[in-house]
């Protein structure tokens, strides 16, 4: 879909606004509805329709799946990490009271880090699984963008 | 002397099987090792007669298997002498199977003696047992280590007559003899042996008393009671010192030596005869000891006819435990030994004959007497003991079980005795006299001798302890006091 | 009963009536379908339904999204109960991970079988499985001819030699 | 410090894999994440022994997850009855990760193998977060966790076959799971609480409604089907054959048992016994299907070709038993079940990895490509024989204590007709096993085969580890017993 110069110039403009949307979904999730959940899905949303305008081999040399893999696995990390944290600090596991020096900046910390953890993992595997099913069977030639099969 | 003792003879042979399997390499020492293992256990054992005549009763319990359920061990008169006779009897088969399975050249040979021992470990378990449940862990281990034994040859036919040995062997015993054990746990609270009996105050009924005997006898199977004798003959297939072993010794003397373990001390001869719970079972046994007569009578096979005279005998002494008098106790226990020797003989003597002529059939016999003298003068003297004539030592126990069915008043059951006597020396006597009356058959080569003498020594030993055992019976006696006269 | 009081059962319980419907809409797709796909499909409508269940459970009447309101009147505000809501996220990860799951197997079955239609797939297999099985009978009976042979010659050789260890069976 | 981290072990047992699954992706390699599997799954077992002393002294532990205190937080709750279950798959978990590293080998293309390990550590975390949480939906969630770690898995094994029984497990699976969450919804509805304790305290004011009794039924099916009970146990057959020999050996011994833990866990400690046998007729229902799947399951194992599903049709059958224990709602039966629940871990283990061994040698695991392995892989062979003496329940095993116990449950209250399938069924498996046995020992290996050796070291060790645990407590039962009878006491004391 590349010749598609409407696509292509809409989908520069609308990918930035997109991650952004995807951020403050991210971070503003401890204070409004959101979360990493919800803000990774986004995300991941951004990526695949890069992949379904410039190709899956265009996306997967702008987030290559190894990236994916490790920050899928470093998010669950963040996430099992924090609740360890806070076993460390004297805390029950995920008890953000002990992530800082009073409970009500804990509690921000350790929303915020989990979160933020939950994000990326959402993003990778989101965007991982788009990628598998994409590019099953297409190993060989990969110019061919996935979007023309559909 | 130390209860530790008890658990080290169980254990004994167990371990020696070890160092059986590790001098596999070397024929010789494979074989001293299992003799000297043998002599050494019964010497063991020998030094416990003592004690146990004088009233003492070692008890050893290793650890608790089921809370308030321990692996205990107890040795009391009954246990004793079937020890005595499994522990004696095993280093003369250990000899005579050296030579059947050299002289054959069967394979597998340290197989063979390592389970040897196993079994032999097993049986003194079941011997020494002081609870139900470790005479149950004993006897499956009886059952599964004599399974290979069985299935030796590994072909077709054995591996038919092993699966029979087992289905039957581990069916009764899972089917009938643990729900029994649990019944009577739920019942009594108590699987203990005790003199006293289990039932005195459970306020059981003729019924439900009779019910659980029919469970707990049926359940041993290896008392081969019919309809569960089957796997008797068919665990023919296996060479003849298993058969000898099997057959004379470790495992029908296992099951027959339950009942009278379970009637002794988990009924109570007492108990019995006041409600007469066992007389199902003494006609069970009854008809088991004419039909197995006649069905023997029927067969060619050398080994076939002699299980089914096992089958035979075996129920003497189940019927007397079943008739629940002291004398029925005292001539089963009697049984078991004389049996023990009379029957060791005649497998013995078959092995010793298919050794020497590869001959198995009853009627391929014929004039071999004068090729084999001893091992032929040897089955007769055992014959004749089994029959029940003196001067062998068959008649002790059978004069002890009429005397019981004439106690108790049974007289019909004298009449069982004798008749199976007459068909004894119909079915047993038949073999001698073709050997020493009938012509040879004409493809008889002149140059058969004797088996070799690690075959003849053991049989001619066992034979002449028929003989012993009619002038000097006080050993059992002894043994047995408590239910004598 | 009146007709109305009839009718406000219904409709007063219509969330539930969506629920079973949905539900049993999505069973039977998955019990009656062939096609692995439209399984998938059935059973995520089938989970769709007890997601609707959850949410319509913490439904108040009157109530309003549970987002913390700041400023005038705020305290009486009505808010809808939000743990369903948040148990329910976690039962949709789930249902996304099971229905990501079952794609890859359903893409990996096209792959090795050609088909996503069970039956085809299954015949394939049981093709397969019925020439293994005659293929194992015969050689059963072989086994046993063999062996009985065997038997019959008395011939056993006693304790075989070592095999050699190191063969390596990996694929 | 020694304090805290007592106090912490409840909530490590599912973090150390949680944490492990992660750096396996992360190190991208099989050999290494084997190691992490192996270390993790030992750490856990040790401290699974540990929280068991714990609970033994000291009684339950409560367990308040990010510190909001239940009923409103998660809660993790250690009681008699779960800490001996935690032992169970804890151990099978760490016995099995040092048998893994050859059996992965050999039938994990080795490019895949990290993901392999960081699904089973997955799988292992879901299965001890079913066992020590006291959250019905915190269940849910672990449950469905360990579930699709476990399809994937599955879906590795190595033949094509395995995809679709994956796939017919996931089906099944999912819908058992949807029920569960129907179920949990409804005493949800009626409750207002998902800590168990709390429904529990919370339900006999609603007992008598619709409601209720729907959300039971809903969540006895739903566990019925993750544990393959009769009529909904088509699944598992083909789940157990088609997975790699280490995934059997793992999912066999541990993920039935979980389940199984798990509906025991909402009939007694949150519906109370009381509610559920004696109010509905579930008991009866239970037997009847118990008594159904160890006679069908039998039967069915003795038609069996492949060894493999020869085994799992067992399972099958011996879920009976468990389910035949706990249905007589009595002190005795749910011990029973606890005690063949663990012992039944350990013969199933030890089987599968014994024919996974023969399996690693030949690639195939057919009746008749077995034959003649006694000779040739010799210590394998006699690691299956005496699992198999312990299935059928031959004294001085594992087995016959279970069947001892369950025996002696049945017949107290004079059910002799279960004393007799329960007898009957055992005889099935003398049978099945005898088949097995006989093509080992008996039978000349198939024309045309090469020799083949032993399998390497650590398969043996593993295999041979739980065969002797399996002797050890056939011969010393007594701790065993004494802690399922607390387990027992600690169900039934809640909730009647």
């Amino acid at each position: 879909m590349r010749e598609h110069t409407v696509l292509r110039v809409v989908t520069k403009v609308l990918i930035a606004p997109i991650i952004l949307f995807a951020l403050y979904v991210q971070f503003h999730g401890d204070y409004s509805p959101g979360g990493g959940f919800q803000a990774g899905v986004v995300f991941a949303a951004a990526i695949i329709l890069y992949a379904l305008i410039f190709g899956l081999a265009e996306a997967r040399r702008a987030v290559s799946p190894n990236l994916l893999r490790i920050t899928g696995a470093l998010g669950a990390l963040i996430f099992a990490g924090t609740g360890v944290y806070a076993m460390l600090r004297g805390g029950n596991f995920l008890d953000y009271d002990y992530l800082a020096h009073d409970a009500v900046h804990g509690q921000h910390y350790g929303l915020l880090l989990v979160e933020f953890g939950v994000g990326l993992t959402v993003v990778s595997v989101i965007t991982s699984i788009f990628y598998v099913f994409a590019g099953r069977g297409r190993r060989n030639d990969d110019e061919q963008p996935p979007g023309d099969a559909r | 002397m130390s209860m530790q003792w008890l658990g080290w003879l169980v254990a004994f042979p167990a371990l020696m099987s070890l160092l059986v399997a590790a001098c596999g390499r070397w024929p010789n020492v494979r074989e001293s090792v299992s003799v000297a293992t043998a002599a050494l256990l019964f010497a063991g054992i020998a030094l416990f007669i003592d004690p146990v005549t004088s009233g003492e009763r070692p008890s050893l319990t290793l650890f608790e298997v089921l809370p308030g359920i321990g692996l205990t061990f107890t040795l009391e008169p009954l246990g004793l002498l079937f020890a005595l006779v499994a522990s004696g009897l095993w280093p003369l088969t250990t000899i005579y199977a050296a030579g059947y399975m050299r002289g054959n050249e069967e394979h597998a040979q340290t197989r063979f003696f390592v389970c040897f021992a196993l079994a032999i470990s097993a049986a003194i378990g079941i011997a020494f047992s002081g609870n139900l449940l470790t005479l149950f862990i004993f006897y499956e281990m009886l059952t599964l280590s004599t399974y290979p034994l069985v299935t030796h040859h590994g072909d077709v036919e054995s591996r038919n007559g092993g699966r029979v040995y087992l289905g039957i062997l581990l069916t009764t015993s899972i089917g009938f003899f643990l729900p029994a054990i649990i019944i009577t746990y739920l019942i009594t609270g108590s699987i203990t042996f005790d003199e006293a009996g289990l039932f005195g105050e459970a306020g059981l009924g003729v019924l439900g008393a009779g019910a659980l005997y029919a469970l707990f006898l049926y359940g041993t199977g290896k008392a081969a009671l019919m309809p569960f004798h089957r796997w008797l003959p068919a665990a023919m297939v296996a060479p003849t010192p298993v058969s000898a072993l099997l057959h004379a010794v470790a495992v029908v003397k296992a099951g027959v030596f339950i009942v009278l373990k379970l009637t002794v001390y988990v009924f109570g001869v007492q108990f019995l005869a006041d409600t007469g719970a066992s007389e199902l079972m003494m006609w069970v046994a009854a008809f088991t000891v004419l039909g197995a007569s006649l069905i023997a009578m029927t067969r060619d096979n050398l080994k076939a006819r002699l299980a089914y005279s096992t089958v035979s005998q075996l129920s003497y002494i189940v019927l007397g435990a079943t008739m629940a008098s002291s004398f029925g106790i005292l001539g089963g226990g009697m049984h078991i030994a004389m049996h023990a020797f009379a029957k060791i003989t005649l497998f013995f003597c078959a092995g010793a004959i298919y050794t020497a002529t590869h001959r198995k059939y009853v009627s391929e016999l014929d004039g071999l007497g004068y090729a084999m003298p001893i091992t032929f003068t040897a089955f007769f003297i055992a014959s004749v003991s089994l029959i029940g004539i003196p001067p062998m030592g068959g008649i002790w126990s059978k004069w002890y079980l009429m005397e019981g069915a004439a106690d108790s008043g049974h007289t019909a059951i004298i009449m069982v005795l004798a008749l199976s006597s007459l068909l004894n020396i119909v079915y047993l006597l038949e073999i001698p006299t073709r050997a020493f009356f009938h012509n040879p058959r004409p493809d008889t080569p002149r140059s058969w001798h004797e088996a070799p003498w690690a075959c003849v020594i053991p049989l001619s030993i066992t034979a002449a302890g028929c003989i012993v055992w009619f002038f000097y019976p006080l050993p059992f006696l002894t043994l047995l006091a408590p239910w004598a006269p | 009963m009146s007709l109305a009081s009839i009718a406000d059962n219904f409709f007063g319980l219509f969330n539930y009536w969506v629920v079973i419907l949905l539900m049993m809409i999505g069973f039977y797709t998955v019990i009656s379908h062939d096609n692995l796909v439209k399984k998938l499909i059935g059973l995520n409508l089938f989970q769709t339904a007890v997601f609707v269940f959850y949410i319509s459970m913490g439904k108040i009447s009157g109530s309003t999204a549970p987002i913390l309101m700041s400023g005038k009147g705020s305290e009486d505000v009505l808010y809808a109960h939000p743990l369903p809501h948040v148990l329910i996220l976690t039962a949709i990860v789930v249902g996304v991970s099971t229905t990501a799951l079952g794609l890859a197997l359903v893409v990996r079955i096209n792959e090795a079988y050609g088909s996503i239609e069970e039956d085809d797939v299954l015949e394939a297999d049981f093709e397969t499985q019925e020439e293994e099985t005659e293929e194992e009978a015969e050689r059963m009976a072989r086994a046993e001819a063999r062996q009985e042979r065997e038997s019959a010659q008395q011939d056993h050789d006693d304790g075989r030699e070592e095999e050699d260890d190191d063969r390596e069976t990996r694929s | 410090m020694i304090e805290a981290f007592f106090a912490q072990m409840p909530a490590l047992v599912i973090v150390l894999p949680l944490l492990a699954a992660p750096i396996c992706v992360l190190l991208h390699r099989g050999g290494p994440s084997w190691f992490v599997y192996l270390l993790t799954t030992w750490a856990c077992f040790a401290l699974a022994f540990l929280l068991f002393v714990q609970v033994k002294i000291g009684g339950p532990i409560s367990y308040a997850m990010g510190g909001w205190a239940p009923p409103f937080g998660i809660e993790l709750r250690l009681d008699a009855l779960n800490t001996v279950v935690l032992l169970l798959v804890t151990g099978i978990a760490a016995i099995s990760s040092v048998y893994a590293k050859a059996s992965v080998a050999a039938e994990i293309a080795s490019e895949r193998a990290y993901l392999f390990y960081a699904a089973l550590l997955l799988c292992f975390c879901g299965l001890a977060g079913i066992t020590v949480t006291g959250d019905a939906f915190n269940l849910f969630v672990f449950l469905e966790i360990s579930s699709l770690s476990s399809y994937a898995l599955i879906a590795m094994g190595s033949k094509r076959r395995a995809l679709l029984s994956a796939f017919q497990y996931l089906i099944m699976g999912t819908i058992g799971g949807t029920f569960l969450l129907i179920g949990i919804g409804f005493l949800y509805m009626m409750t207002g609480s998902l800590n168990m304790a709390d429904i529990a305290s919370r339900l006999p004011a609603v007992a008598d409604t619709r409601t209720v009794e729907a959300g039971l039924a809903f969540i006895v099916v739903g566990t019925s089907l993750k544990f393959a009970l009769f009529p909904v146990h088509v699944w598992l057959p083909n789940a157990y054959t088609y997975a790699p020999s280490s995934v059997s050996a793992f999912i066999a011994a541990t993920a039935t048992k979980v389940a199984v833990y798990a509906l025991m866990r909402f009939l007694f400690t949150v519906f109370g016994a009381a509610y559920a046998f004696d109010q509905l007729p579930l008991g009866e229902v239970l037997l009847v299907l118990s008594v159904a799947a160890m006679l069908s399951g039998s039967m069915a194992a003795i038609f069996q070709t492949d060894v493999k599903r020869l085994l799992a049709w067992s399972s099958i059958a011996q879920i009976g038993y468990i389910v035949m224990g706990f249905a007589l709602a009595s002190s005795a039966g749910v011990s029973a079940s606890v005690v063949h629940m663990v012992n039944h871990g350990l013969i199933k283990g030890a089987l599968f990895m014994a024919v996974g061994a023969m399996f690693w040698r030949l690639r195939t695991i057919s009746l008749n490509d077995i034959a003649g392995l006694g000779r040739q892989m010799p210590i394998t062979s006699a690691a299956f024989v005496v699992a198999g003496l312990s299935l059928i329940g031959v004294p001085a095993t594992g087995g016959f204590i279970s069947k001892w116990v369950l025996l002696e449950a049945v017949m107290e209250p004079g059910h002799y007709w279960l004393a007799a399938a329960i007898l009957v069924s055992s005889l099935m498996a003398l049978i099945y096993i005898g088949r097995v046995v006989e093509a080992l020992y008996f039978r000349e290996r198939p024309e045309g085969q090469p020799p083949v050796g032993e399998a390497p070291v650590l398969m043996l060790t593993a295999t041979w580890t739980l065969v002797l645990a399996n002797i050890v407590l056939g011969l010393y039962a007594t701790p065993l017993i004494g802690a399922a009878e607390r387990a027992a006491r600690a169900v039934l004391g809640a909730g009647s």
